[in-house]
C-alpha cells in the first residue's frame, strides 16, 4: 500500500514535467499545425535560462589571498560575488540562493522573445510545408540550439541547486499514519508539482476566457473560417508560439534543480514527449496533460521491484508498451480529433 | 426485383435520426435520382451504399447479395462505382497512371503483388487505358499531371476512371456541384452518351434540378431521412408533396 | 602500406578485382612490403586519439585529447618534458619516438560502438594511425579493441572501468591502464567498513548494461566479504533521466546503505535524486544513512556539485597527489590549459607514454615487439607508484584511490579528497579469477 | 534493355560507373596535401557510402512512395547484423550464410510491426514504429544481452562454436575466401588509391539494390504505391485494398534495411545495439528528406552527404586548421581558425545542423532538387529561352 502511494506521487511529479511538455508542444502543433522538433531544446534553453541567472548572479571578482594557494602552487585567487559585495553576505547569498525562482521571472521574456524569432524567422515558412520538412528543419534546429549551448556551456552538466528551504524532503507517511520515512517526498518535487499545475491551469484560463483564447481556439478549430472574419490569426499564432515556448521554458526552469542541465537534455526528452502527445491526441490539450500524468504514473509503476521481479525489463519498454495499446484501440488517442494528421 | 435494393435501412447519429425505414429499389439500366433538401440525408444513404458507414437497421442487397459490413474496397469490387461531389483523382499521377489504376483494379483485383514487370509493359491494361481516354476525349492529356487540370477535366477523368472498371452500378454524387453552366452542360451531355452506349445503372445524387431532369427516368424523393415518393420525372414534376416538401424552397 | 588481414588467396582475389575493373595506371606500387600494419616510413609517425568529441561525454573527451597532445608535445622534446622527467624507464629523449617526429589525428567516438569503430578505422586506413588510444566508457573501449585485433594495431584504452575488457573481452592487441569494477570493489570495501561499520544493509542501484552488472558483481562481492549484506539489486534503465521512482522505495527497505553504480550523467542524476529525497539525513536502524558511487569522476562530482559532499568512491588517479610524477603531470597540463587534469586525461597521457617508451625499448612500431615490450613492464613515476603491466591480461596493477566529496571546495576542481591510497597488493587478482574468466587473450596480430 | 528504359539505363550505368571508380573520385586530392583532409576513399567510409546507399534506398521506397513516415527502420538494420555475427558465432565467417539470413529474419520482424503499425496511418504510424523500434533497442540493450551481447556488441568469441570453419579459413568476413577487409592500393604519382574488397562486394549489391528500386518504382507495384501516397480514398474506391500494398512496401524497405545491416556485419563482424536507437532511424529519414524523398537518387546522394560530414568533417582539429593556413601571418591565423573552430571537429553536429535547415528551406526538393535547378539554370543559359523548369513527379 506504502509502495504505492509512494509510486502514484512520483508518478504525478514525473507526469507534470511530461505534461508541461507536451502541453506546448500540442498548443504549437494545434493552432499552427506545425510539427516542431525543436520543442525539447526550448525545454533546455529554459533550464539554462536557470543556469544562466545562477552564473550571473554569482559573477564575482577576484582578490588575491596569499595565506591560501591554488593546485599550481600560486596564491589563491578568492572569488567574490558582486552580489554578496553589494548587499552584503546575508542578503547576497539569500539572493543566489533564490536562483532558480527568481529566473522564471528572468526567462518568461527570454523564452518569448526566442519563440518570436523562431516563428517568425523559421517557422512561419513552414506552414505550407509537408509534415517531413517541417520535422527536418526543427530537428536542424534543435541540433544547431544544443550546440550553441554547448559551445557557451560545455557538455557536462552544470548543478543548479533549489534554495536551501526546499533541501530536503516532506514525510506523507506520519500524515497517513504510516511509520517516519516511509512516504517521504522531496520539497522541491512538490513545488513542481504545484508549479506545473498553476501553469496548465493558467493555459487553459487563457484559452477558456480570454477573447484572445476563444480566437484561437476557433483558429485551431478552422482557421480559414477565422482568417475570413478579418481577424489577424497569423499574430495570435506567433503570440501563441511565444506562449508555448514559455511554456516550455518555465518547464525547464524548474526542471533544473531535479536535474543538472546539460546541453542533450532537450533530446532525452524529444520523442517521450511526442509519444504523450500522440497518446492524448495530437492538437488536444487536455489530453496532452491526460496523458502525462498516465504515462508518469505507469513509467514510476513499472520501475516496482515487484512488477520488475514479474516482466523483466518492464520498465524499459512500458512507454511504448503503453502508446502502443492505446494508439490501437483508440485511433486517435486518448482525446485525439478525426483527420489530424493522418493524410 | 432491381440491381440495388434497400431495404427498411435506419441510421442514428447520436440524437439525430439521420435515416429512418429507407426503402428503395433501383431498376437495372435506368438512371434514378436521389433527390431532397439540405440534411434530407441523401449523402448519409449514400455512404451507407458504399461500405462507409454501416446503418443501424435494415439491408442493403446488390446484385442479390448484401454488402452491408464489407468495406469500400470489396464494395467495388462486387461493381459498384462512386463518383465523389469533389473530384477525387490521383492529383500527383499522370493521367494516363490515373486510368490504369482502375484497369489494373478490374483486372487483377483488389491486392496483386506486380514489383518487377515495367507497367508499360502490360499492354493489355495501357490500350485499355489509352482507349477509355479516347472515349473521355482525353487522348491529348495522357502525360500531363492529373493535379494540373481544370475542374471540368478532373470530373471527366473521374467519371472515365469509374467507367474503367466497368461497374453495373455507378454513384454519382452531385457530379455538377460547383461548376460553370458550360462544364455542367458537357458533364450532362458525358453522362447521357454513357447512359446509350453502355449497359449501365447509374444513381445520381443532386441538387441541381436542370440535371436531373435531363438524365433521370426515376426520381426518388427524399426528406428527414424518409422517401416522400418515388415517381417519374414527369409525376414528380407536379407532385404536390415534393412541391411542399422541397421544390417551393429551392425555386 | 595498410592492407589488414591479407591472407595469400586475398591478395590475388584482390589483384583480379583490381585488374578487371580498373585499367591500372603505369605506375604500380604494390605495397605489400610492409612488415605490419601502417609501417612509419617518412620522418614522423601518426597516433589515433579516439575520444567523445560530441554527446555527453564530449567534455571528458576534450579533458582526454588534452592530456594526450600534451603527451606529444613532450614526447617531441616540446613543453616541460612532463612526466618523462619522472618516469622510471629512460628510453625517451624528447625526440619524438624512434627518431621520428610524433603526429596525431583524431576522431569522435560519440560514445557508440559504431562510431567509435568507423573513426578508429578511418584513423587507421586513411591517416595511418599506428595506435588508437582513448575512449571514454567499456562498450567503446572493448569495440576499439577488438577493431585494432583485427587491424594490427595496438590499442591503449582510455577510461573503461568493465572487468571484461581485460577479462572475458581482453585481446592481445589492447591494453588498459584504468583499473576495473574488481579493483573498486577491493579497493572500497575495507574503506567502507571502516567508515561505516560492517553491520550494514547496502541497496544497490545498476545501470542495466554489462559495465553496471560487472561492477555491481565486484562491488556487492567485496563488500559482503566484509560482512555486508545485500538487500536488493534494482537495474535502472540506461535512458533514465529520473530516478526518483527507484529511489523513493530505497528508505523503506531496510537498508541503510546506497551503493550507485551509475556512470556519467546517470551517475549525476541519480545521486543527485537520491539527494533530494533527503537520504543522507536520515537515520535507519540507529545508523546514518550513507550513500556510495564506485566510480568517480571529477567531471561527474563537478556536475553533481555540493551532493557528492561525505559521498565515498574510488578513482584511478587524482590531481591532489603528492609524488613527484603526478606534481610534474599536473604542473605541465594547468599551466598549459590553466586546470588541473581528470583521472582520465592522466591515463590517456600516461598511456601514450607508455606506449612510446615501449617502442622505444622494443626498436620497432611492430604491434608484437611493442605488445611484447608492455607485457609485464614494471615502472614507477607516473602517478600510481610502482605498476606492473600485466602480462597475462595486459591490465595495470597499481595503488587505486578512495575519495571523498569535499565539504567544503574552495573552486570547482576541488570536489574531491583523497581518503586512502589503497596499495597495489590490495586490488590484485589471480588472471583465472571468475570475474574475468572465459576470455582469451589469443595472439598478437601485426596486420 | 534489363526492363529499363533509355533514361533509367542511363542512370543505372551513370551509377554503376561511379560506384566502380569510387575510389578515384573519392580520392581527388594528392595524399600528402593539406587536401587530402577531404578524401573519402578509405575502405570503411566508402564501404558506409554503399551501405547506408542502401539503407536509404529501401526507406525511400516506403517513405518516398507511399509517404508513411516510419521511424523505426533501425530496429530492421540492428536486427539484420545479430543474424551476420550469429551465423559467424554459429558457422563460420562466410557471408553466405548470414546476408540471406539477415534479409529473412528482418523480413519476418517488418512483417510483425509493419502489421500492427500499418493500422494506423499519419503521425500515429511513426509513433507505433518508433515505439517497436526504441523497444527493441532497449531490451537488446539490457535484458536481451544473452542474445545480442548488450552494450559490448555482438561479437565472436574464440570458444564459439564455428562448426563449419575451416583449418586455413580467414579469421574475419569474407566470401568464399575473398576477404572483406583485405585491400590492394595503387599508388599514381602523388595519389594514392586503395582498392578494397568489402567496398566492392557493397557496390555491387548496392548496383543491384538500386536496379531493383529503380524496377519497384516503375512496376504496377511502385504506381499502385504513388497513389496510395496521392489518395487513398480514391485508392479504396477503385476496388483496391491498400493496407496489403503498403504493408508490402514496409516489408521490401524493412528488408532493404536487414540487408544494409547484415553488410555492415559483413564490413566489420561487431553488432551493437546502438544501431537500434532512435537516433539511427532519425538518420535514415534524413538521409531521405535531405537527399530528396520519392526520387531514385536522392536517398544516395542524401546517404553520402550525412556520412561524409559524420566522418570527415569530424576529424578536422584545431591543429589542421593551424596547419592549413599556416601561410597567413599568426594573428589573422589565430583569427581564422578562431572563426572556423566552433563548426569543425567536436562541432560538426552544428554544422550539419545549420546544413539541414539550409537545405530544407531553399531546396524542399532536396539535393536533387538543387541538381535539377542547377541543370535548368544550364539549359536555360544554353537555350536562352525562359521555359519553367518542370519538375518531374520520380526523377
Amino acid at each position: 500500500m506504502d509502495a504505492i502511494i509512494l509510486q502514484i506521487l512520483n508518478g504525478l511529479d514525473k507526469g507534470s514535467a511530461y505534461a508541461l511538455i507536451a502541453l506546448g508542444l500540442t498548443l504549437i502543433f494545434g493552432t499552427l499545425g506545425v510539427v516542431n522538433f525543436a520543442h525539447g531544446a526550448l525545454f533546455m534553453i529554459g533550464a539554462f535560462c536557470a543556469v544562466t541567472l545562477s552564473k550571473l548572479l554569482n559573477l564575482s571578482f577576484e582578490t588575491i589571498d596569499p595565506t591560501q594557494t591554488d593546485f599550481l602552487g600560486n596564491p589563491l585567487k578568492v572569488k567574490t560575488p558582486y552580489v554578496i559585495e553589494w548587499f552584503g553576505m546575508d542578503t547576497g547569498s539569500a539572493i543566489i540562493d533564490w536562483a532558480v525562482p527568481l529566473a522564471i521571472l528572468f526567462s518568461i521574456p527570454i523564452m518569448i522573445c526566442v519563440g518570436f524569432i523562431m516563428e517568425r524567422g523559421l517557422i512561419k515558412h513552414f506552414y505550407k510545408r509537408e509534415h517531413a520538412d517541417q520535422i527536418l528543419v526543427t530537428f536542424g534546429l534543435a541540433i544547431v540550439l544544443q550546440e550553441v549551448i554547448k559551445y557557451f556551456y560545455g557538455a557536462n552538466p552544470i548543478p543548479t541547486p533549489a534554495p536551501d528551504v526546499f533541501k530536503g524532503s516532506f514525510d506523507f507517511g506520519t500524515m497517513l499514519g504510516f511509520d517516519p520515512n516511509v512516504i517521504i517526498y522531496p520539497y522541491w518535487r512538490l513545488v513542481y508539482f504545484f508549479f506545473s499545475a498553476v501553469v496548465i491551469g493558467g493555459v487553459f484560463a487563457f484559452l477558456q476566457f480570454t477573447t484572445f483564447g476563444m480566437v484561437v481556439r476557433a483558429g485551431m478549430a478552422d482557421r480559414e473560417t477565422v482568417g475570413l472574419l478579418g481577424i489577424n490569426i497569423d499574430k495570435r499564432f506567433t503570440i501563441m508560439f511565444g506562449v508555448a515556448a514559455a511554456v516550455a521554458g518555465l518547464a525547464g526552469v524548474m526542471y533544473a534543480p531535479i536535474n543538472s542541465p546539460n546541453y542533450h537534455m532537450g533530446m532525452d526528452f524529444l520523442v517521450l514527449s511526442f509519444v504523450v502527445v500522440v497518446v492524448g491526441g495530437m492538437g488536444s490539450l487536455p489530453g496532452a496533460v491526460l496523458a502525462g500524468f498516465l504515462l508518469g504514473i505507469l513509467e514510476s509503476f513499472a520501475s516496482m521491484n515487484e512488477i520488475k521481479s514479474l516482466i523483466p525489463g518492464i520498465d524499459q519498454i512500458i512507454i511504448y508498451v503503453v502508446a502502443i495499446i492505446i494508439l490501437l484501440t483508440r485511433p486517435r488517442g486518448l482525446m485525439g480529433r478525426k483527420g489530424v494528421m493522418e493524410e | 426485383m432491381g440491381i440495388l435494393e434497400v431495404k427498411d435501412v435506419g441510421k442514428r447519429f447520436g440524437g439525430l435520426q439521420a435515416l429512418g425505414d429507407v426503402n428503395l429499389s433501383v431498376a437495372e439500366n435506368t438512371v434514378h435520382a436521389i433527390i431532397g433538401p439540405n440534411g434530407a440525408g441523401k449523402s448519409t444513404l449514400l455512404n451507407v451504399l458504399v461500405g462507409k458507414l454501416i446503418p443501424d437497421t435494415g439491408s442493403v442487397m446488390f446484385d442479390g447479395q448484401s454488402v452491408l459490413g464489407r468495406k469500400p474496397y470489396e464494395i467495388n469490387q462486387m461493381g459498384i462505382s462512386r463518383v465523389f461531389q469533389t473530384p477525387e483523382i490521383f492529383i500527383d499521377l499522370s493521367v494516363l497512371e490515373n486510368m490504369m489504376i482502375p484497369c489494373f483494379a478490374k483486372r487483377d483485383g483488389s491486392f496483386r503483388m506486380h514489383a518487377i514487370e515495367n507497367m508499360h509493359d502490360e499492354k493489355d491494361i495501357v490500350e485499355k487505358a489509352e482507349s477509355m481516354l479516347e472515349d473521355m476525349n482525353m487522348a491529348d492529356k495522357r502525360e500531363m499531371h492529373a493535379g494540373s487540370m481544370s475542374r471540368g477535366d478532373k470530373r471527366r477523368l473521374e467519371i472515365g476512371m469509374c467507367l474503367a472498371q466497368e461497374p453495373r452500378l455507378l454513384l454519382l454524387d452531385e457530379p455538377t456541384a460547383g461548376m460553370a453552366r458550360a462544364d455542367t452542360n458537357n458533364t450532362i451531355d458525358l453522362l447521357k452518351q454513357i447512359k446509350d452506349e453502355r449497359d449501365i445503372t447509374i444513381a445520381i445524387i443532386e441538387h441541381d434540378m436542370h440535371v436531373v431532369f435531363s438524365l433521370a427516368e426515376r426520381i426518388t424523393v427524399l426528406a428527414q431521412g424518409t422517401p416522400l415518393v418515388e415517381d417519374t420525372p414527369e409525376n414528380i414534376k407536379g407532385h404536390p408533396k415534393v412541391r411542399e416538401a422541397y421544390l417551393g424552397e429551392s425555386a | 602500406m595498410s592492407k589488414t588481414n591479407m591472407t595469400r588467396r586475398g591478395v590475388l582475389k584482390t589483384g583480379a578485382v583490381a585488374g578487371a575493373g580498373v585499367a591500372l595506371p603505369t605506375i604500380f606500387t604494390a605495397s605489400s612490403a610492409a612488415a605490419y600494419t601502417n609501417e612509419p616510413t617518412g620522418g614522423s609517425v601518426t597516433l589515433g586519439f579516439n575520444v567523445p568529441q560530441t554527446g555527453p561525454y564530449a567534455d571528458e573527451g576534450m579533458d582526454e585529447l588534452r592530456a594526450q597532445e600534451l603527451a606529444v608535445e613532450h614526447l617531441n622534446g616540446g613543453g616541460d618534458g612532463g612526466m618523462m622527467n619522472t618516469f622510471s624507464s629512460k628510453a625517451l629523449k624528447g625526440n619524438g619516438i624512434l627518431g621520428k617526429k610524433v603526429e596525431f589525428v583524431t576522431g569522435d567516438t560519440q560514445t557508440k560502438s559504431d562510431a567509435a569503430r568507423a573513426s578508429a578505422k578511418s584513423m587507421i586506413e586513411k591517416d595511418g594511425a599506428i595506435m588508437i588510444n582513448g575512449g571514454s566508457s567499456s562498450g567503446v573501449a572493448i569495440a576499439v579493441q577488438g577493431l585494432c585485433q583485427d587491424a594490427g594495431v595496438i590499442f591503449m584504452a582510455g577510461l573503461t572501468h568493465s572487468n571484461d575488457t581485460t577479462g572475458k573481452d581482453k585481446k592481445a592487441n589492447g591494453f588498459r591502464h584504468f583499473f576495473n569494477g574488481y579493483m573498486s570493489g577491493a579497493a572500497l570495501a575495507p574503506v567502507l567498513a571502516s567508515a561505516y561499520g560492517k553491520d550494514r544493509n547496502a541497496y544497490h542501484l545498476t545501470a542495466d548494461y554489462t559495465w553496471g552488472w560487472t561492477q555491481q558483481e565486484s562491488i556487492a562481492a567485496a563488500t559482503e566479504a566484509m560482512g555486508w549484506n545485500t538487500v536488493n539489486n534494482v537495474l535502472t534503465p540506461l535512458a533514465s533521466t529520473d530516478f526518483s521512482s527507484y529511489i523513493a522505495p530505497v528508505l523503506n527497505s531496510g537498508a541503510d546503505v546506497l551503493v550507485l553504480n551509475h556512470y556519467g550523467g546517470n551517475m549525476v542524476n541519480s545521486l543527485t535524486n537520491a539527494i533530494q529525497f533527503g537520504l543522507r539525513d536520515k537515520v535507519v536502524n540507529g545508523k546514518n544513512f550513507e550513500i556510495v558511487v564506485p566510480l568517480y569522476s571529477e567531471l561527474m562530482a563537478a556536475g553533481a556539485g555540493e551532493n557528492v559532499q561525505g559521498v565515498i568512491g574510488s578513482m584511478n588517479w587524482n590531481w591532489q597527489l603528492q609524488d613527484e610524477g603526478s606534481k610534474a603531470f599536473v604542473k605541465s597540463f594547468g599551466e598549459k590549459y590553466g586546470r588541473p587534469p581528470s583521472n582520465s586525461a592522466h591515463t590517456c597521457y600516461v598511456q601514450t607514454m607508455l606506449y612510446a617508451d615501449a617502442c622505444e625499448r622494443a626498436g620497432t612500431f611492430n604491434p608484437c615487439g611493442v605488445a611484447e615490450a608492455l607485457e609485464g613492464f614494471e615502472f614507477d613515476g607516473m602517478g600510481n607508484g610502482p605498476t606492473l603491466y600485466r602480462a597475462d591480461d595486459h591490465q595495470c596493477f597499481k595503488d587505486v584511490l578512495v575519495m571523498k566529496g569535499k565539504d567544503n571546495p574552495s573552486n570547482e576542481y576541488d570536489t574531491l579528497e583523497i581518503l586512502e591510497v589503497t596499495p597495489r597488493a590490495q586490488v590484485e587478482y589471480a588472471p583465472d579469477h571468475p570475474m574475468f574468466a572465459g576470455g582469451d587473450l589469443g595472439s598478437c596480430n601485426a596486420g | 534493355m534489363l526492363g529499363l528504359n533509355k533514361k533509367d539505363m542511363t542512370l543505372l550505368i551513370v551509377v554503376t560507373i561511379l560506384t566502380l571508380s569510387a575510389p578515384f573520385i573519392l580520392n581527388p586530392f594528392p595524399t600528402d596535401s593539406a587536401m587530402a583532409q577531404f578524401n573519402a576513399g578509405y575502405p570503411d567510409l566508402m564501404q558506409r557510402f554503399a551501405i547506408f546507399g542502401i539503407f536509404a534506398i529501401g526507406f525511400n521506397l516506403l517513405f518516398g512512395l507511399t509517404g508513411y513516415l516510419s521511424f523505426g527502420h533501425a530496429a530492421f538494420l540492428g536486427v539484420g547484423s545479430y543474424s551476420v555475427v550469429w551465423m559467424y558465432k554459429l558457422l563460420d565467417y562466410n557471408v553466405i550464410w548470414g546476408l540471406p539470413l539477415a534479409i529473412v529474419t528482418s523480413g519476418i520482424f517488418a512483417l510483425l510491426i509493419g502489421f500492427v503499425s500499418m493500422r494506423r496511418s499519419g503521425i500515429y504510424f511513426s509513433i507505433l514504429t518508433l515505439a517497436f523500434a526504441q523497444m527493441s533497442f532497449n531490451l537488446a540493450y539490457s535484458v536481451l544481452t544473452p542474445i545480442t551481447n548488450g552494450e559490448t556488441g555482438l561479437q565472436v568469441y574464440n570458444n564459439d562454436p564455428q562448426v563449419l570453419m575451416g583449418a586455413n579459413e580467414a579469421s574475419s568476413p569474407h566470401l568464399f575466401g575473398l576477404v572483406m577487409n583485405s585491400s590492394a592500393k595503387v599508388g599514381v604519382g602523388a595519389w594514392e588509391f586503395t582498392f578494397n574488397n568489402g567496398y566492392y562486394f557493397c557496390g555491387v549489391i548496392a548496383i543491384l539494390v538500386f536496379y531493383l528500386s529503380i524496377r519497384i518504382f516503375r512496376s504496377p507495384f511502385g504506381m499502385m504505391l504513388r497513389a496510395i501516397k496521392s489518395n487513398q480514398t480514391r485508392m479504396a474506391y477503385t476496388g483496391l485494398n491498400p493496407r496489403p500494398y503498403t504493408l508490402a512496401a514496409f516489408v521490401i524497405s524493412g528488408m532493404y534495411a536487414g540487408l544494409a545491416g547484415g553488410l555492415l556485419a559483413s564490413m566489420d563482424p561487431l553488432a551493437g545495439a546502438e544501431r537500434m536507437q532512435w537516433t539511427a532511424s532519425g538518420e535514415v529519414v534524413l538521409m531521405t528528406i535531405l537527399g530528396g524523398a520519392g526520387t531514385l537518387m536522392g536517398p544516395v546522394l542524401g546517404a553520402g552527404f550525412i556520412k561524409y560530414f559524420e566522418n570527415i568533417f569530424s576529424k578536422i582539429n584545431d591543429t589542421v586548421l593551424h596547419n592549413w593556413f599556416a601561410f597567413l601571418p599568426d594573428g589573422l591565423e589565430d583569427f581564422v581558425v578562431f572563426l572556423i573552430h566552433p563548426f569543425i571537429g567536436k562541432g560538426w553536429h552544428l554544422t550539419l545542423g545549420i546544413l539541414f535547415m539550409l537545405v530544407v528551406t531553399f531546396l524542399p526538393g532536396g539535393l536533387v532538387e538543387g541538381g535539377q535547378r542547377i541543370a535548368a539554370m544550364i539549359k536555360r543559359t544554353k537555350e536562352d529561352e525562359d521555359t519553367p523548369a518542370k519538375t518531374e513527379p520520380a526523377e
